[in-house]
Order: structure tokens, then C-alpha cells, then sequence
């Protein structure tokens, strides 16, 4: 159980999909205009991400290594990945329409997110059983949605600010982000 | 303050350099009747007052000049007797100096009052409404700066049913003294106008709220209230602003009065003591209201002190009878530093809502650069009903008028404690003026856009009803032709067969 | 073979499930156009170029026009629709002057009754050979009867502010 | 003059009155707190430290100065500014090894002023502590450089170099002798540990911690003195400057852990007066984690806010893999602090804490 925390923080600070790993930045810069988007993004990302590592650890165990079909890998995972976002997408839409509009185009792109292919992909590698696999994924995800969350905030405030106009827009955003890889880097090494 | 206190306690307010004495201790000047007032017809809350007069028309002092139009609004009675010169415009005692309507009366001199006036020595015994429809007839208006009309704030009471009259002898704003020199003077008045007060509102008791930098008019009121026993004199901290509606009555009463909603709510009525004058003036001699107490104060006035002015007469002339001004004043403001409005020049009348006439030096006024925010928070911290101006003044240069109403902008009461302890000098009441004011005129604009739509709707209705009409008309003509037609057909082939 | 088999089935099962989802979830065609339709000011002046404001909300919904089309409207009416529209407007790009008021040039009005039935809120009044007035409160100033005056004595003014309805300006940023 | 000659210069909005504050008045004052300190780290580190200090601040100003002038908005206030360039250099200054060579003052300066602070628009407009990040980057960048920290000399047998010398170490044309170098506390006790001795052990050697209360030891002239740092927080609470929520959350974050801690595994954990006396602790609580521009603006707010500082600090120092944690801690909270400015706001008069106008429970 312990352990299972120990993961999760893992996951989620010390080697943060976002900060560390660098995956998933077009969502981390494209939807972190606000809060609530960011928010949103987050739990789709979170559960996208969780259900896909989940669908793809039983493809992996039941359908590609008993039939040797291992070089199917990264397209069966793509096409569980696309079918989970697809999924999501109804979902959303129908059930908060102010989200799906705020959410945009990033919605459906959490198929190209390649945060969740990659975390899918590292469990295969790193030989991670299903629950195991799971609380990989849902960590990373938290990290993910951590990430969005604390950029969105430094954003909203940064919309405010008297940014020159050479730099505002994205290359002010860039340098937020790269200073808040900084702060991370303070977790690198963390014994948990 | 001790150093703990300093360090530990969460206070709001300001304590400003109140500069109230040696004005507060001079006695009482009457300034001499000006050869002409200009009686703006919008000097209480609400929609202006009707000219009842014509131009030509003989008055006498007392009489009324403009009748109250709808139900918040306040008559206006002339200050003097004369001669109704014009009725036109005139700056209104507002930054804009935009013009107002207004009344122009030529003083004869005789400030003869008017023979009319129903006087009444046992007020106490009418019934509540009379004495709101004697307030009402004189136009009485509330005195602290807000001109809300008495009438409406003592029969509304009633039907509210409070139970608590809070006297606002508050008077935190720097510079003012006119209600301290009015309490320290004319006690047994106030403490009348108090006890009618309470007649007419239903009130079981009153508590009278001073703050303790006035000891002389605490000792002045205590004295004349003692006969009364439902009539408190309370000492309160001296605080910006403890004078404000919400503050003075959770420091008196320990009752917080809900966002949005008037101190009926918590069973409370606020009035201020000046306002108690002018009751008691209407109703025991049925004076109106046409002159007040005012002071005139600030680094560039020669003689600081409280004048006797009557209602109409010239920002100009009150100052020149005070003595004149020294030096080239910064600034020019009508009401107290914190709260007053910046006149843009001194052509601009007297009215009724008039506590005091500043000429502010160059230090006083304090106008220097706005810098950048560094988000020391204090003015969070001084903020008296605890919204955060540095977040919703930096939402509204972002322009951004949802974010700063989502924080609070609705709850602000323009008090000006954030920007007086402001070290980067940001105007933030500035910046709420400004975003209040777009809201409104957002309003406006979008409830006329509610009634032209109605209006479109209406008409395309009606072109329509008319195409409709029309088209009946012609199908009924047909239709009358085509059966006058085979009539006709009819008779004739009748005919032929006949 | 197998390949293709695994593919096909995966494929097929994956459809078959989000074609369910797609049903229990579906969402109906939204009222897109009537919402904006409601924020336009409804007068059907026609200066957005569109046949009436119904035509113009149709243009928004379908991304032909932007928001700030609707020139009586001004600022509030483009935000209001841009945020709508889920879009980030330039609001330099809006024209907006505050509101405006048609004023009649006595000297030149000659009372022809003409400009009376262009005027979509029935904001001018006027009787032949008599000189017309122009209701405050009803007028838009949306500048449909300017054209139909022969002696051009209708003139598109700023609506006048009395000192109640000022407003303090915005601080000069430092 | 007469008042009818008396003309509005322009609008001027109420109020017509002023407390008088000034922000260059308070950069002052940090300034002032911050002297004592900095004095004691020249007389304990000699001339070099003077030269990095000096070189630090002035590299500050210069690229203030020049950011200003390209974004225009240069001149305003003079070359001096409202002095929060200076403080900003100082405060660099002060976590520096201070014997660094001058190019390692000038990056930092570019960093903190010009990467972290005027391109987000300048004073104020900010969201991490330039000091802190660029320490961080210089840290990241320049791992050896950051960590060779000199014994104090007026304890050591060497000789103390000279004006020349000293303006020669700092240009960087004498290399800092291996045997004037010695590990910090913190960076000492990480180094024993992963060597896998106890911290009894290790620290019997040489290493007392009641040395951190004057502070002759090595370290930069941030933490040289515990005692000095606290002085010039006390005045700075005292003068108002700065309010008792954030320094005191990050001495209670860090403190609370290192006591558990220390009184479950003392081998491996230190004891909590090393940690408060050591590293840029006190520094950070009284002058870091109170900036106003990157902490949280209500009391509350504050007090989270330093708490985390302090937790993270623990953490970082505890179980990461820094010896020193205090930047990085402060730049994960200044990261977090919009976060927390929403979500903690003070209860509007009149209104519930979700916003609600009260019900009236007065009547």
C-alpha cells in the first residue's frame, strides 16, 4: 500500500510526465488559459489516460503476447487510445457543453497526447503488472493535471501583467514553464 | 498601537492626520446672504426635483421652489427671499463640472421668511406619518454626505420595523468638523430631532456613535441626553471609516448587515446628527432645509473653520467669506479628503449634501506618480469590508469588468482606504469608479436595448397585421367581385333562358 | 492473417461500442443560432449587411461574420457574442464610439413623413409638413433613416452624457 | 490667489489624501535589515565577498537600467530606481558562495532581472523570486562553482588576501585553494550520509551547529549568521515591512518535520536547530518567503504559503538529492501561490465565505 503511495508521488512530482519526461506539452500550453479549462483538461487527461493504460495492459497480456503479435503494439494502442477519447468527447459534450466549447480542439487531440501513449508504452517496457500499470498511469495523470492546474494559475496571472509586447503571448509562457522545470528539478533524486 | 499589536492584529481602516483642530475649536461664522443662489435641482438621491416657480416670481425665504418627482426625490425651498432670475444650468459640484438644472434666485436682502410655515409645539404628539410628511415638506435630506431623502428612510423604517435608531456622529473624515462643532452646539436640538426620530420610525432606542476624538461634543451630547433614557451616547474608536453605514453599526451594535441590503435588515436605521437638526427645525418651527453647517478647511484657506452657508451659494463665495485662499491650492474638493468629490472649479453651488469646502495644498493632496503594483496587500489589509483591491484593480486595467464583480467590485463602498495607504500611489478607487460607472452605463444600455427590441418586435408586428390586413381586404374584394361576376353571369344566363 | 483478423475484430468491437455510446449520449443539434439571435439588438437595421439580425446570428453560427459585425451593438454586444461563440475578439477591431442618437436638423427637416417608416423602433415622430422629433429612448442610432432623407437633415450625433451618467475615466496607466 | 482663479489641473478621483507609503521607502528598509548580515560576511569572508556583492548589485541596476530603457519605461524614477533591482541583487548576493568569481554575480544578475523579472513586464508583475530562480539556474548550470564555499578566515591558519588579491580571486585569475574550500552543514551531513555514516559520526568531526548562531563557518553570507538574519527580520516586522504569516510558517514547516524526524531516526535525519541555523533558512523566511510580488497576498495565504516552504525545504534537504532545498522550495510555492490567492480570500463584510450575502443573524 505504501508502496502504491510511493508511485504516485513518484509519478506524479519527482518524474513529472510534463516537467521531466516532457510529454503532453501542446495541451500543457494550449489549454492552460484558465483554470477550469485546465481543470478540465486534467480529468479528462486523468481518466483518458488511466482507462487507456488499463485497455491496453489487457491487449497487451491477452491478445498481442499470447498470439505474438507484438509488433501490432503501437497501432492496437492507438486505436484503443483514439476509441477512449472519442468516448470522452460524447461524454463531455454531453454532459458540461461549456467545457467541451472551452476545451476546443484540445479535446479530441488528447489522442495525440503523447503523454497517454507514452505511460501506455512505459508500463509494457517497464513490465508493470495491471494494478501496478494503473497506478502508473493515474500518477502521471495527476502529474499531468498538477502541472496544467499550477501553469494555468501563473497564466491567469501573468494575463494581467504589464508583459512587454515582445514577449507576450506564447514566449512569456515558455518562459514560465521552463522556470517552473526549475522548481521540479528540486524533487530530482527525492528518495520516496 | 503597541509593537505586538502591531504585528498581530488584523485591522481594517486607516488612521489619517485628521487635521480637524483648530477649525473644529473656532466658533461658528454666519456667512451673509450672497446676492445670488443657484439651487441645482438634483441635490439629494434620485431623480431631480420639478420647478414649481416661474422665472420673475417673487419668493419668500422658505418657500418651495421644486416639488419632489417620483418616489426618491426631495423639494427644494428657497434660502432667501428674492426673485426667481432664471431656470438654467449651472456646473454641477461634480469632477465633471458637467452642467445641472437649476434654479437661479436674486437675493432682495430682506431674507424674509416666509408666513406659512406650520410650526408645532408638541411634535410628539402627532401620528409617525405626520411627522414624515412635515420632514418630507421640508425637504429634509440626509446630512452625512448621501442625501438620501429623510422622508422615505423614516416611513420605510417603520414598515420594516426596526428597532434601533443608530446616530451617525461618527464624522471620520479628516478636515470635517461641522458635525462636531453642530453637537458641541446645539445638542438639546439634535437630541430633539433624535427623540422625533424615533417617534416617527418606531424605534425603541437610539444609540449615538462619536468617535473619541471629539470629547467636548460626547460631554455636550451626554449632557443633553441625559433627561432621555432611550437616548445613548457611545464613545467609538477613532477609525476611517467608522462613519460608514456597515462599520459604525457592527461597532455599535455588533450586527453585520448583509451584502446588498439596508441596515433595516438587521433591525437598524442610520441617520446622521445632522440630519436630527434639520428634522427637529422642520417639524417644531417648519423650517425647510435651506441652509447648513459646513466646513471650510485645507493648507490654502486663510481662515479654516465652520460657516453657516445657505443652500445655493457659490463654492467661491463661501471660501472668500472664510477668509479667501493662500498660496495655489492643489486641490479643490467638496466633502472630506477621503470621500469628497474634486471640484473643477469654485463656480459650482453649495448643496444640500455639502459637509465641507477644501483647498488642499500640494502636500495635502499628495497627486504623484501611479507606479507598478508589488502586491503588498495593503490595502487588502485596509480595507474595511475585506475585498482584495490590488487583485480586482488589476482585473479592471485588464479589463476584465467580470473577474473584478466575480471579487467583489459590487461590495466596495468607495471609502478610499486602499488608495490612501497605496505605496505605489494607484488611484484604485479611481479604477472602481471608472468600472462601476462602465457597468452602469452597460446597464443602461442594456435595458434600452431590451426596449428597442420590444419596440422592433412591435412594429414588425404591426407591418404584418397591416400586410395581413391589406391582404384581406383584397381577397375580400375579390372575392365580392368574382360573386358579383357570376351574379352577374347567373342573371344573364337566367335571362337568356328565361 | 492474424494480423488482419486482430485488427478487424479490435476494430469492429471498438465501433460498435462508441456507435452505442453515441446514441446514449447523443446531443441534439444545439440552438446556436437563436442564442446569439437573442443578443443582437434585434432592430433588423440591416448595417451588418446581413438580411436582419436572424441573418446575421446565422452568419456568426456558421463563422461567415465575426462578432463585432453589429455596429449598434458596439463593444457589450460583440464580448457578449464572442464569448458566445467560444472566440477571442480584437476589440480594437470593434468601432465603437459609444452610443449614438439621430438627431433632426430643424432648419432642414421639411417634414415629408418619408424617413418614418425605415426607422425599425418607430423612434421618429412626425406628422406631414411638420417638423419630426426623435424619441431619445427608442432611437439605436443605427443610421437606417439617414438615407431616406431628402434634405439630409438627419445627422448620427453621439448621445449627449449628463454629469449622472458620467463616468470616471480609466486611470492613465502608468 | 482667489478662489475663482483656482482651475482642476485634471480629474482627480477621491481620495484627496495619502498615508504617504513608498515603495522605495520599503526596499530601504530590507535593505537596512539586510546590512548587519552582509557586514559580518565581509568581515568573515574578506574582500572577495565585498567584490561579489558589489559586482552582483551593480550588474543588477545596470541591466534593470538597461531592460527599462528597451521596454521604455526608463527614466521615470532615476538611475536608482525604486531600488528593487538592488535588493533584488543583494539577495543574490547573499546565497552565493562568496568567493565566486564575478562572472557567476553578472549571470545571476541577467537571470534574475532581466529572465525572471522584466520580461514578465518588471516590478511586480513577476511570479517567481528572481533571486531564488536565478540561484536555482546558477545552481543547475554551475553545480561546482555553486558549492565552493570558503572557510571563514578569521578561524582559519591562512592568511586573509588583500584588496588585489581579493579583487583577483573574484576577477577570477586566482583559483580558490582546495584547502580553503569546505563542504556547508547541510551539503557535509548529505555528503556523510550517502557515504554511510551516521550523522553522530560525522558530525563530531569539526561540524558543531552552535557555531550557525554567530556563523563562522562555511557558507554563504546569507546563512552566515542566524542571529544577524533574525535581527533584521525582527526590524523588519517591527517597522511593518513585512507580517508574521510566511516566516513563521516556514520556520514551523521545516521545524515540526525535523523534530519527528530527528526523534525517530536521528542517525539519519539532523536535529532541528541545524536544520532552522543552517542554509539559507532564515534568510529565505524573513526575506524570501515574505516577497510580496511572488507569495500569496492575504494573511492566510501567507501562512500556507510558508508552511509549504518550509515542508519543502525539509523534504528537499531530507530526502532529495540537493543538500540545500530553500530555492527550490520558494520557487515551487511562488508557482503555486496564484493558486492559492484563489482559493484562500478573505470573508467579504456582509457575505458568506462562499460569496452569499448573510442571512441576518444579528436580528
Amino acid at each position: 500500500m505504501s508502496e502504491l503511495l510511493l508511485l504516485l508521488i513518484s509519478t506524479a512530482l519527482v518524474n513529472n510526465v510534463v516537467l521531466i519526461k516532457f510529454l503532453g506539452l501542446c495541451p500543457v500550453m494550449g489549454v492552460s488559459r484558465n483554470l477550469e479549462s485546465a481543470l478540465g483538461m486534467g480529468m479528462a487527461t486523468t481518466f483518458v489516460l488511466t482507462l487507456a493504460a488499463a485497455a491496453s495492459w489487457m491487449l497487451e497480456h491477452w491478445l498481442l503476447v499470447p498470439f505474438g503479435l507484438e509488433f501490432l503494439r503501437i497501432l492496437t494502442f492507438i486505436l484503443v487510445i483514439a476509441s477512449v477519447v472519442q468516448f470522452t468527447e460524447m461524454f463531455v459534450r454531453k454532459t458540461s457543453p461549456g467545457l467541451y466549447q472551452a476545451l476546443g480542439i484540445y479535446l479530441p487531440l488528447i489522442t495525440t497526447n503523447c503523454a497517454v501513449l507514452g505511460v501506455s508504452l512505459l508500463n509494457v517496457q517497464q513490465a508493470h503488472g495491471f494494478f501496478w500499470s494503473l497506478a502508473y498511469a493515474f500518477g502521471s495523470a495527476v502529474g499531468f493535471t498538477l502541472v496544467l492546474m499550477i501553469f494555468a494559475g501563473l497564466r491567469e496571472r501573468i494575463a494581467l501583467s504589464r508583459v512587454p509586447a515582445a514577449f507576450a503571448g506564447a514566449p512569456i509562457a515558455f518562459v514560465t514553464i521552463s522556470l517552473l522545470a526549475l522548481a521540479f528539478m528540486g524533487f530530482s533524486g527525492l528518495n520516496v | 498601537m503597541g509593537l505586538m499589536e502591531k504585528i498581530f492584529t488584523r485591522s481594517w481602516g486607516v488612521h489619517p492626520r485628521d487635521y480637524k483642530r483648530p477649525a473644529a475649536d473656532a466658533p461658528v461664522r454666519v456667512m451673509p446672504m450672497p446676492e445670488r443662489l443657484y439651487l441645482s435641482l438634483a441635490q439629494h438621491l434620485g431623480a431631480p426635483a420639478r420647478p414649481a416657480v416661474l422665472v420673475g416670481q417673487k419668493v419668500k425665504k422658505g418657500e418651495k421652489l421644486a416639488d419632489p418627482q417620483g418616489p426618491v426625490s426631495a423639494a427644494i425651498h428657497a434660502p432667501t427671499s428674492g426673485v426667481i432670475a432664471a431656470i438654467g444650468e449651472i456646473s454641477a459640484p461634480h469632477p465633471s463640472g458637467l452642467p445641472v438644472q437649476a434654479i437661479i434666485l436674486e437675493a432682495d436682502g430682506r431674507d424674509e421668511w416666509s408666513d406659512a410655515l406650520t410650526t408645532c409645539d408638541n411634535p410628539l404628539g402627532l401620528d409617525p406619518d405626520e411627522i414624515g410628511r412635515r420632514v418630507a415638506d421640508a425637504g429634509v435630506v440626509g446630512m452625512g454626505g448621501a442625501t438620501f431623502p429623510s422622508a422615505l428612510k423614516l416611513s420605510s423604517s417603520r414598515k420594516a420595523g426596526v428597532t434601533t435608531l443608530v446616530m451617525n456622529g461618527g464624522e471620520c473624515e479628516p478636515y470635517l468638523s461641522c458635525d462636531d462643532r453642530l453637537m458641541r452646539d446645539e445638542a438639546e436640538t439634535i437630541i430633539d430631532g433624535i427623540r422625533l426620530m424615533l417617534h416617527a420610525t418606531g424605534a425603541k432606542d437610539a444609540i449615538v456613535g462619536i468617535e473619541d476624538n471629539k470629547p467636548e461634543a460626547i460631554a455636550a451630547m451626554r449632557k443633553a441626553a441625559a433627561a432621555w433614557g432611550d437616548v445613548r451616547v457611545r464613545p467609538i474608536p477613532a477609525r476611517y471609516p467608522m462613519g460608514s453605514e456597515k462599520q459604525l453599526v457592527q461597532t455599535l451594535t455588533g450586527r453585520e448587515i448583509p451584502a446588498g441590503a439596508l441596515p433595516a435588515a438587521v433591525g437598524v436605521v442610520v441617520h446622521n446628527v445632522g440630519t436630527a437638526r434639520a428634522v427637529s427645525e422642520a417639524v417644531r418651527l417648519g423650517r425647510p432645509l435651506v441652509s447648513r453647517l459646513l466646513t471650510v478647511n485645507g493648507g490654502c484657506v486663510v481662515a479654516p473653520g465652520n460657516v453657516v452657508a445657505p443652500v445655493g451659494a457659490l463654492v467661491e463665495d463661501v471660501i472668500a467669506f472664510a477668509g479667501g485662499i493662500e498660496g495655489s491650492p492643489a486641490r479643490l474638493v467638496m466633502g472630506g479628503p477621503m470621500m469628497g468629490v474634486s471640484l473643477p472649479h469654485a463656480r459650482t453651488p453649495v448643496i444640500k449634501g455639502t459637509s465641507g469646502i477644501l483647498a488642499l495644498d500640494a502636500a495635502q493632496a499628495d497627486d504623484r506618480r501611479e507606479e507598478a503594483c508589488i502586491r503588498c496587500a495593503s490595502c487588502a489589509r485596509a480595507c474595511p469590508i475585506q475585498i482584495m483591491p490590488l487583485e480586482i484593480a488589476r482585473h479592471i486595467r485588464g479589463n476584465d469588468l467580470k473577474g473584478a464583480v466575480g471579487l467583489g467590485l459590487k461590495d466596495c463602498i468607495a471609502c478610499g482606504c486602499c488608495a490612501y495607504v497605496c505605496p505605489a500611489h494607484i488611484p484604485l478607487v479611481q479604477y472602481f469608479a471608472h468600472a462601476k460607472g462602465t457597468l452602469a452605463a452597460e446597464d443602461r444600455a442594456r435595458q434600452k436595448a431590451e426596449a428597442t427590441r420590444k419596440l422592433a418586435a412591435a412594429r414588425s408586428e404591426r407591418l404584418a397585421r397591416e400586410a395581413r390586413e391589406k391582404a384581406e381586404i383584397a381577397a375580400r374584394r375579390k372575392a365580392e367581385r368574382e360573386a358579383a361576376k357570376a351574379a352577374a353571369a347567373a342573371q344573364s344566363a337566367g335571362g337568356m333562358s328565361a | 492473417m492474424m494480423a488482419v483478423l486482430t485488427l478487424t475484430l479490435l476494430g469492429a468491437a471498438l465501433g460498435l461500442a462508441l456507435g452505442i455510446a453515441g446514441r446514449l449520449l447523443a446531443v441534439e443539434a444545439d440552438a446556436d443560432v437563436a442564442r446569439l439571435e437573442a443578443l443582437l439588438p434585434g432592430t433588423n437595421c440591416g448595417q451588418c449587411g446581413f438580411p436582419g439580425c436572424a441573418g446575421a446570428a446565422a452568419a456568426m453560427a456558421a463563422g461567415d461574420a465575426p462578432p463585432s459585425c453589429c455596429p449598434p451593438g458596439g463593444k457589450a454586444v460583440a464580448l457578449a457574442l464572442a464569448e458566445k461563440l467560444g472566440v477571442s475578439l480584437d476589440l480594437s477591431s470593434v468601432l465603437d464610439e459609444g452610443p449614438k442618437l439621430a438627431v433632426v436638423a430643424e432648419d432642414l427637416c421639411i417634414g415629408c413623413c418619408r424617413c418614418l417608416k425605415y426607422c425599425p423602433t418607430d423612434a421618429i415622430l412626425g406628422a406631414p409638413k411638420q417638423i419630426h422629433n426623435v424619441l431619445k429612448e427608442a432611437c439605436t442610432g443605427c443610421a437606417a433613416c439617414v438615407e431616406h432623407c431628402p434634405t439630409e437633415a438627419l445627422i448620427i450625433q453621439p448621445m449627449p452624457v449628463g454629469w449622472q451618467h458620467w463616468v470616471m475615466p480609466k486611470p492613465a496607466a502608468a | 490667489m482667489n478662489a475663482d482663479a483656482y482651475h482642476a489641473a485634471r480629474i482627480f478621483a477621491a481620495p484627496h489624501a495619502h498615508g504617504g507609503g513608498e515603495i522605495r521607502r520599503t526596499m530601504l528598509r530590507v535593505q537596512l535589515a539586510l546590512a548587519p548580515a552582509t557586514l559580518f560576511g565581509f568581515w568573515l569572508y574578506g574582500w572577495p565577498a565585498f567584490f561579489l556583492w558589489l559586482l552582483t548589485l551593480f550588474f543588477a541596476q545596470v541591466f534593470e537600467v538597461m531592460s527599462l530603457r528597451l521596454t521604455g519605461n526608463a527614466g521615470q524614477v532615476g538611475f536608482l530606481g525604486d531600488g528593487s533591482a538592488l535588493l533584488t541583487g543583494w539577495l543574490l548576493a547573499m546565497t552565493l558562495p562568496p568567493w565566486s568569481p564575478w562572472w557567476i554575480g553578472a549571470l545571476g544578475a541577467f537571470i534574475a532581472i532581466v529572465v525572471a523579472k522584466q520580461v514578465f513586464g518588471g516590478l511586480g508583475q513577476n511570479v517567481f523570486n528572481p533571486a531564488m530562480a536565478a540561484r536555482v539556474a546558477l545552481l543547475v548550470s554551475f553545480p561546482l562553482q555553486l558549492t565552493a564555499w570558503v572557510v571563514p578566515l578569521p578561524l582559519s591558519g591562512l592568511d586573509a588576501p588583500g584588496f588585489l588579491d581579493g579583487l583577483r580571486i573574484t576577477l577570477g585569475q586566482i583559483p580558490v585553494p582546495d584547502a580553503m574550500t569546505s563542504a556547508s552543514l547541510l551539503g557535509y551531513a548529505k555528503t556523510e550520509l550517502s557515504r554511510g555514516l551516521g550523522l553522530a559520526q560525522a558530525l563530531a568531526a569539526g561540524h558543531a551547529p552552535q557555531l550557525s548562531w554567530l556563523g563562522v563557518r562555511a557558507g554563504s553570507m546569507g546563512e552566515s549568521s542566524a542571529l544577524l538574519i533574525l535581527a533584521g527580520g525582527i526590524f523588519l516586522l517591527a517597522t511593518g515591512v513585512i507580517r508574521w504569516q510566511a516566516p513563521l510558517g516556514v520556520l514551523a514547516g521545516t521545524l515540526v518535520p525535523a523534530l519527528i524526524a530527528h526523534a525517530v531516526a536521528p542517525e539519519t535525519c539532523l536535529d532541528a536547530a541545524s536544520h532552522l541555523l543552517s542554509g539559507a533558512l532564515m534568510l529565505g523566511a524573513f526575506f524570501i518567503a515574505t516577497d510580496y510580488v511572488t507569495s500569496p497576498a492575504t494573511g492566510t495565504g501567507r501562512l500556507v504559503f510558508g508552511l509549504g516552504v518550509g515542508l519543502l525545504t525539509w523534504i528537499i534537504r531530507t530526502l532529495g538529492g540537493y543538500p540545500e532545498g530553500v530555492a527550490f522550495a520558494v520557487l515551487f510555492m511562488n508557482a503555486l501561490a496564484p493558486l492559492i490567492d484563489r482559493g484562500i480570500r478573505p470573508r467579504i463584510l456582509g457575505r458568506t465565505r462562499s460569496g452569499q450575502p448573510i442571512r441576518n443573524a444579528g436580528k
